[in-house]
């Protein structure tokens, strides 16, 4: 199983990365999305990927997963979530602004001059 | 020792965050909640200080849970400086603030966004939990993104994007690494950590992970080679927020470099200390050439930021006693000088109307106490004697000689000359020459100049009275280098 | 309270005070002198014995750091010197001034120098005579700018500032690493530990260290450069701190730490050298000068080397003899500035070679400029002309090729004695301005001073030898051999002595009288200016050379950084990777859903309209949720999925409006993007697996696991971990949630506000 | 016209159902999959569902009323979480009991359920908002 889950995250993060040093607003917020999608399941295979239940307990005995790192994601994707909102805000802001999508028109001035 | 007082820090913000939402409309009622808020949590925060100096460490088990397995606080000098330090320069800002700011700002959630930044700084400061620490580092980072952006004007809102995504980066990178530091060791409490981190020095696994922290806080202290994006996106925002920001929000990064280098990454691998002190050296260096470049009051101030967070790494990597105390002797100083820095440049522009050094001209003769407080704060920048960065610089130079790291010496000397050079620059277009024409006299002075006098005052009394203080981060610096202790005060502490 | 400490810290009260008066209140001045009064007076009775000399201020012990005072012969002696002159000088600035100028701001500067300057030669701790010494630098910047919307005034106070503060840095190196090697920063008992210092290794650097402080501040060869810039400060500042006193700070030094430094070989002929150059050339230099104030400048940085070779060797006669051509040089130089500033008052020019005969118009004050002068020249029996005899001494004692140059810089210091003295007298040009001579009260000041040197002429010895001799042996430990005298018979310096006025009084005649040559520029300061335009453009380029604004290379920068630090670290230190931490193997639902996130994360590049490209990125969501779901985290997976079905409405909201979407604008950097991706995708999976595979310890959470019920009360573990173990987590989390809200909402009604108001 | 109505109608009947999901995840999320998080989002899922058939309506432009919301989620946060601090105990020490109700039987009464529902309260106000700030101006 971890094979095919490191390779998932391997692929979100390269993807998530490409796609953050692009020069488009779009594409930027995406590759974030996607890089933190790829650290959330990072996280959940540092749990471990074993075979066991749902961290439900009550259910039978038998063997759970580490209900860690679960925690850990959902506070993650939530404050993601949260991150996400305001720089899609941001995103849309900016362009309001200078109506341009494209980040290196938005590279502003050095100095004054 | 179990003490609630330790979370006040914390709630007191959250709290008057909370209120301030709903009197977001009524500035007056606002500044009045604010202030009284952070004249609270300062008094908390000195009691904390003396607290820690009377009986040692301040713990809280978060729901009385123990460590390692609940969330806990831990205070220890450096946390319980850092705050109280926090919460002198946060309230001499909301009062600035309170004077200056644009009334749709203030009415436009300046307040609650302030409040809720000192509690992720605060929280970040206080926590002994490695994910709790992200955490408060997202409460303040989003905080921080608000405040940046607060006015909409189009420089801002790209510039708070890239901060935004940067900062976002970088948070990607912190998961990865508590992702790695949970895989390998199964635990998240620092305390922990101290003794189930140095098993990993030997596969090297240790020195992934202290590289990938590094960068996590070295993004957010503005370290070299990662601080490209602090000098314009501290550009942006009106300047008594770039004040707040450029003295506290990158400390928190340092602090963290402290606490984890100490508690972990130098006991675990041999090349952290040297690496940290070739980051100072370029830290200081690069940033400093940075200020000679510009020609804006703002911009030189912050890539002055940068250059003196070398010092305070430069203390770090020299690692002995006293070169810990001189570092966080540093961080204090600088926290205080940089931020009355800024509100100088505020007042300057306020004034003004513009920051611009060309267009600048004449303040000495138009507002001298103005004059004279600059003064002070730019000589102490540049760490001149009698005031606050002399006895903290001095502490550095003799640590470093003493350690014989002649390079680093030499440099922070060179860097100190160009930091004084770029201050009387400053001094020589904006408060030099004949009164530059824009000049309006705009109500609200005295209290801006009694804001920036109250911080130029501690530097000057840090500096003629370091004595006051050096006991204190003394004791910080011990309480640094045994993390064993440290440790096992967090571990063994019981619950109710 | 001990008179030394009232003395101290008379200036640094009344300077603040000093600020409350109104502008054009000339009262301020007098405070001022009466304030140098009173310091005066309670240094005489320091000196007659009647009150302690030493006082112990604490600053900061465990740094062996302390403000304490003591006030032994050497530092009473220019403590003397500087209250006196002090005095003097404020009562002249006083009328001196146009009643337009800033009194209180002046007086305030002065008072803040005089005290930093008097902390200097107090101080009994290493330290704390550096922080005056930095104070100095900086009251001495403010009163050269005090004409500052003169651009020539902040040019020269920049300068002044940048060499002696530049100088005070090197110094400060020096003093920490002999107070390290020493074991003390207290002057006191670093003076007995001068042996430990000679084995050292630091003892060559930090002595050259040091030597850097004295040279750049006493503006020595090749830091001579300041000085005459400084000269744009107005007058009195100039006599004061440029010819009397600051210029002198470095000189006290030598003599202070001179018994401790010169252990080092390398101290006394490096400085005395440095001195006998800077003599020579800047008397060369002085000559050629048509403005009184460069000339005086350059003769300033001349005489201050003879000084200090004098007490470059640190025994006791030549030091004495430094001593006295010191207190003398602070009278005639202090004079003859306070005269050019009663010609520029009067004359509205400084220049040689425009002024008129003064004899006749002003002759009071031309007669006090030549008897300052015939001091200064080493006339006889004036009080120059008894210090220059020892110094021609010392040096006829000495290697022939150092004689010849102390007898050219004599030669050469005569030559421009005369010319400023008889120069004046006739004046070049007839039909120049005429003034008349000035009120009592702005000669009465220079007269003194005058008088002062013309004493110390006939009664060396009955006036200053026995404080002499008490300093020099404060000073040096020893005991002075002879006796100040004005006729020490026929011997070799009294025939150098006749040969250099005389020779001076042909060069003048011969070769200045004939047409003053014009000034030269200095290299120095064409280094100066040159070295901070290339400095300043130099960070300019380096800085905008990656300061890019450019987010895409923020990025690159930190990917960079990381990965190439993860690699050395593991290419450096090895890394294990074992197998067997996941037992659970991948059935075909699990392959499946993973190949679907794979696809649906490679369809994000490949998008080619933006809705495209954002339903790519739900679908990977989505995926991840189904993966979350097979992997036993119901909670992930219910979170994640409505986690995307907010978040995609938001983002089309946001991007529907946009222009038509353009992919790979940017072609360059495109293969270097393409490596950091992949190496931080590779990397990260393997370090996880790496991690994961040799855990050291048990995990926390099976304390959870256990607790979970009895002691929480829930089932559901992992919402039980948010809420109670780690509820401190969510409380921030939640924090993140609405500061969020409020940011979105105040950028939005801003840029609302913003656009209705366009 | 059709499409629209169609779309109403279905959301008319929708939403009562997801909120009603949302009360029971809600009530749930101590011992099942569910919480005052996931809760928050379907009840958001429903608003925003709403907001796609009736649009802004009259809905004043500018008036921050969900960041009240917001504020009360949090404040009646941390007072849960401040309570036990009034009794000498750590700050967020939980507590629980079980009650006898008349047709529901035992229930659990947790100090931790009520923390939830300040999560729950903030979530709700957090993408309410945001979805207004984002779609109002056009």
């Amino acid at each position: 199983m971890h094979f095919a889950v490191l390779t998932v995250v391997a692929v979100f993060i390269t993807c998530g990365v490409y796609l953050l040093l692009d020069r488009t607003l779009l594409r930027v917020i995406i590759g974030l999305g996607l890089l933190s999608n790829g650290v959330n399941l990072a996280l959940l295979a540092s749990g471990g990927l074993g075979a066991g239940a749902a961290p439900i307990l009550g259910h039978g005995s038998a063997a759970i997963v580490d209900p860690l790192p679960q925690a850990l994601i959902l506070t993650a994707i939530v404050i993601g979530f949260g991150v996400t909102a305001l720089m899609l805000t941001l995103a849309f802001a900016s362009y309001q602004s200078q109506l341009s999508d494209d980040l290196e028109d938005l590279h502003g001035r050095l100095d004054d001059e | 020792m179990m003490n609630n007082l330790c979370v006040l820090p914390v709630v007191i913000p959250m709290a008057a965050g909370v209120l301030l939402i709903l009197t977001h409309a009524r500035p007056v009622v606002s500044r009045a909640i604010a202030i009284s808020a952070n004249i609270l949590s300062l008094g908390v925060a000195l009691a904390l200080v003396e607290t820690v100096r009377a009986d040692g460490i301040q713990l809280l088990a978060f729901g009385n849970w123990p460590a390692p397995f609940g969330i806990v606080f831990t205070v220890d000098m450096l946390s319980a400086l850092m705050v109280a330090v926090t919460m002198v320069v946060s309230t001499a800002t909301l009062l600035f603030a309170s004077v200056s700011l644009d009334d749709r700002l203030e009415k436009n959630f300046f307040y609650p966004l302030f409040q809720f930044l000192l509690m992720g700084v605060n929280g970040a400061f206080l926590t002994g939990d490695l994910f709790n620490l992200f955490v408060w580092f997202e409460v303040l980072l989003v905080s921080s993104y608000g405040l940046m952006a607060l006015g909409s004007q189009g420089y801002q809102l790209q510039e708070t994007f890239k901060y935004l995504v940067v900062n976002a980066l970088s948070s990607a990178l912190f998961l990865i690494g508590i992702a790695l530091v949970y895989g390998a060791t199964g635990t998240l409490n620092m305390a922990d950590l101290v003794f189930k981190f140095p098993a990993l020095a030997e596969s090297g696994m240790a020195g992934v992970i202290a590289v990938i922290f590094l960068v996590v806080f070295g993004i957010k202290g503005a370290l070299f080679p990662l601080y490209v994006w602090l000098p314009r996106a501290y550009y942006g925002p009106p300047t008594v927020i770039s004040g707040l920001f450029g003295g506290l929000l990158t400390k928190v990064g340092v602090y963290a470099l402290f606490r984890t280098v100490t508690l972990f990454f130098a006991p675990s691998s041999s090349f952290v200390l040297p690496l940290l002190s070739f980051v100072a050296g370029a830290t200081m260096l690069l940033g400093v050439l940075g200020a000679l470049s510009q020609w804006d009051f703002k911009r030189i101030l912050s890539y002055h930021i940068v250059s003196q967070i070398g010092y305070m790494i430069m203390g770090l990597a020299i690692y002995t006693p006293l070169a810990l105390a001189g570092g966080i002797f540093y961080i204090i100083h600088h926290i205080l000088v940089k931020t009355s820095l800024f509100l100088v440049a505020g007042a300057v522009e306020k004034r003004y109307g513009t920051t611009n050094l060309r267009a600048l001209g004449g303040a000495a003769d138009g507002s001298p106490l103005l004059a004279t407080l600059f003064m002070f704060a730019g000589l102490a920048l540049a760490g001149a004697p009698p005031l606050s960065g002399f006895v903290a610089k001095f502490m550095l130079l003799r640590s470093g000689l003493e350690a014989a790291n002649h390079v680093i010496v030499a440099i922070s000397i060179v860097v100190s000359f160009l930091t004084l050079y770029s201050m009387m620059k400053i001094y020589r277009y904006a408060f030099w020459r004949e009164e530059a024409e824009t000049a309006i006299v705009v109500p609200g002075e005295p209290v801006r100049t009694f804001a920036i006098a109250s911080l130029v005052t501690l530097s000057l009394v840090l500096g003629l009275g370091g004595a006051l203080l050096l006991p204190y981060v003394e004791i910080a610096a011990a309480q640094l280098l045994d993390p064993a202790a440290w440790g096992t005060a967090v571990l063994e502490a019981r619950v109710r | 309270m001990p008179a030394v400490f009232l003395a101290a810290a008379l200036p640094f009260v009344v300077s603040p005070v000093l600020l409350l008066f109104r502008r054009p209140d000339r009262r301020a001045g007098l405070l001022s002198a009466a304030a140098c009064a009173g310091a005066f007076a309670c240094f005489v009775s320091v000196a007659l014995g009647a009150s302690p000399a030493t006082v112990a201020l604490p600053w900061i012990g465990p740094l062996g750091l302390s403000f304490s005072l003591h006030a032994d012969a050497l530092a009473l002696f220019f403590a003397l010197l500087i209250t006196g002159v002090g005095f003097l000088v404020a009562a002249f600035a006083t009328s001196y001034l146009d009643s337009n100028e800033n009194f209180p701001r002046f007086f305030s500067f002065l008072m803040l120098f005089t005290g930093s300057m008097l902390g200097v030669v107090l101080s009994s701790n290493l330290m704390a005579l550096f922080v005056f010494w930095e104070m100095t630098s900086f009251s001495s910047f403010l009163l050269i700018g005090f004409w500052h919307h003169r651009e020539r005034s902040r040019y020269g106070a920049l300068k002044a500032l940048v060499v002696t503060g530049g100088g005070g840095l090197a110094m400060l190196l020096g003093f920490v690493m002999v107070g390290i090697v020493c074991g003390s920063f207290e002057i006191a008992v670093l003076a007995e530990r001068g042996a430990l210092l000679a084995a050292s290794p630091w003892a060559t650097p930090a002595v050259l260290l040091i030597i850097a402080g004295v040279v750049t501040k006493s503006a020595q060869l090749p830091f001579h450069l300041w000085l005459p810039s400084a000269m744009e400060a107005p007058t009195p500042v100039s006599a004061f701190l440029h010819a009397a006193t600051m210029v002198k700070a470095g000189l006290f030094l030598v003599a202070r730490l001179g018994p401790l430094l010169s252990v080092v070989p390398l101290w006394t002929p490096t400085l005395a050298l440095v001195g006998l150059l800077t003599m020579t050339w800047c008397g060369w230099l002085a000559l050629r000068q048509k403005d009184l104030k460069a000339l005086l400048a350059f003769s300033t940085v001349s005489q201050l080397g003879l000084i200090l070779v004098l007490l470059a060797p640190a025994e006791p006669d030549t030091t004495a003899a430094g001593l006295l051509h010191l207190l003398n040089h602070a009278c005639f130089k202090g004079a003859l500035f306070l005269l050019v500033g009663v010609l520029e008052h009067e004359l509205h020019t400084r220049d040689l070679s425009l002024m008129g005969p003064l004899r006749r118009n002003m002759p009071f004050t031309w007669l006090l400029i030549a008897l300052a002068a015939l001091s200064m020249a080493g006339v006889p029996p004036m009080g120059g002309f008894v210090s220059k005899e020892l110094f021609l001494d010392h040096l006829l004692n000495g290697h022939p090729l150092l004689a010849l140059l102390a007898v050219a810089g004599a030669v050469l210091t005569a030559a421009y004695c005369f010319a400023l003295a008889a120069g004046l007298a006739a004046g070049r040009r007839p039909d120049g301005p005429r003034g008349q001579d000035p009120s009592l009260s702005l000669l009465l000041p220079p007269a003194l001073l005058v008088a002062a040197t013309i004493g110390l002429g006939f009664f060396p010895d009955q006036l200053v030898g026995a404080p002499m001799a008490a300093a020099t042996l404060a000073a040096t430990g020893g005991s002075v051999t002879g006796h100040f005298a004005v006729w020490h018979g026929v011997g070799p310096s009294l025939l150098a002595s006749a040969f250099a006025i005389s020779m001076g009084l042909a060069l003048w005649w011969g070769w200045w009288q004939k047409r003053v040559p014009p000034a030269p520029t200095l290299v120095a300061d064409r280094v100066y200016d040159h070295a901070l335009e290339q400095l300043e453009a130099w960070a300019r380029r380096l800085t905008a050379s990656y300061m890019s604004g450019i987010l895409w290379r923020y990025c690159s920068v930190i990917l960079l950084t990381v990965i190439v630090g993860v690699a050395v670290v593991v290419a450096s230190q090895g890394f294990v990777m074992q197998d067997g931490w996941s037992s659970r193997h991948a059935g075909p639902w699990d392959l499946a859903v993973c190949a679907t996130a794979i696809l649906a994360a490679v369809a994000t590049l490949k998008a080619r309209t933006r809705l495209a490209a954002i339903l790519a990125l739900g679908a990977s969501g989505f995926s991840l949720a189904l993966l979350f779901a097979l992997s036993a985290a119901p909670d992930l997976a219910l979170t994640q999925i409505m986690v995307e079905t907010i978040s995609v409405p938001l983002f089309l909201a946001v991007f529907a409006f946009l222009p038509p979407y353009q992919v790979d604008r940017v072609r360059r950097a495109r293969p270097l993007h393409a490596l950091l991706a992949v190496a931080a995708g590779l990397g990260t999976a393997l370090l996880l697996a790496a991690s994961r595979s040799q855990r050291v310890a048990e995990p926390i959470s099976s304390y959870f696991v256990d607790k979970s019920v009895d002691a929480a009360g829930g089932h559901n573990v992992v919402n039980v971990i948010l809420v109670d173990f780690r509820g401190l987590d969510t409380l921030g989390e939640i924090t993140v949630l609405g500061v969020a809200a409020i940011a979105c909402y105040a950028i939005i009604k801003l840029l609302s506000e913003k656009e209705a108001g366009r | 016209m059709n499409d629209s109505l169609i779309l109403a109608t279905a959301v008319r009947i929708t939403r009562p159902v997801l909120f009603l999901f949302a009360v029971v995840l809600f009530l749930k999320g101590h011992n099942a999959p569910g919480g005052g998080f996931i809760a928050g989002l379907v009840t958001a899922v429903a608003v925003l569902l709403g907001l796609l058939v009736h649009g802004h309506g009259n809905r004043k432009t500018g008036r921050p009323t969900f960041l009240y919301v917001v504020a009360a989620g949090l404040g009646l946060a941390l007072l849960t979480a401040l309570a036990p601090t009034l009794l000498g105990w750590p700050f967020f020490t939980h507590s629980f009991g079980f009650i006898d109700l008349p047709l529901l039987g035992s229930v659990e009464l947790a100090s931790a359920a009520l923390f939830d529902l300040g999560v729950y309260v903030v979530v709700v106000g957090n993408v309410v908002t945001v979805l207004y700030a984002l779609t109002e101006r056009r």
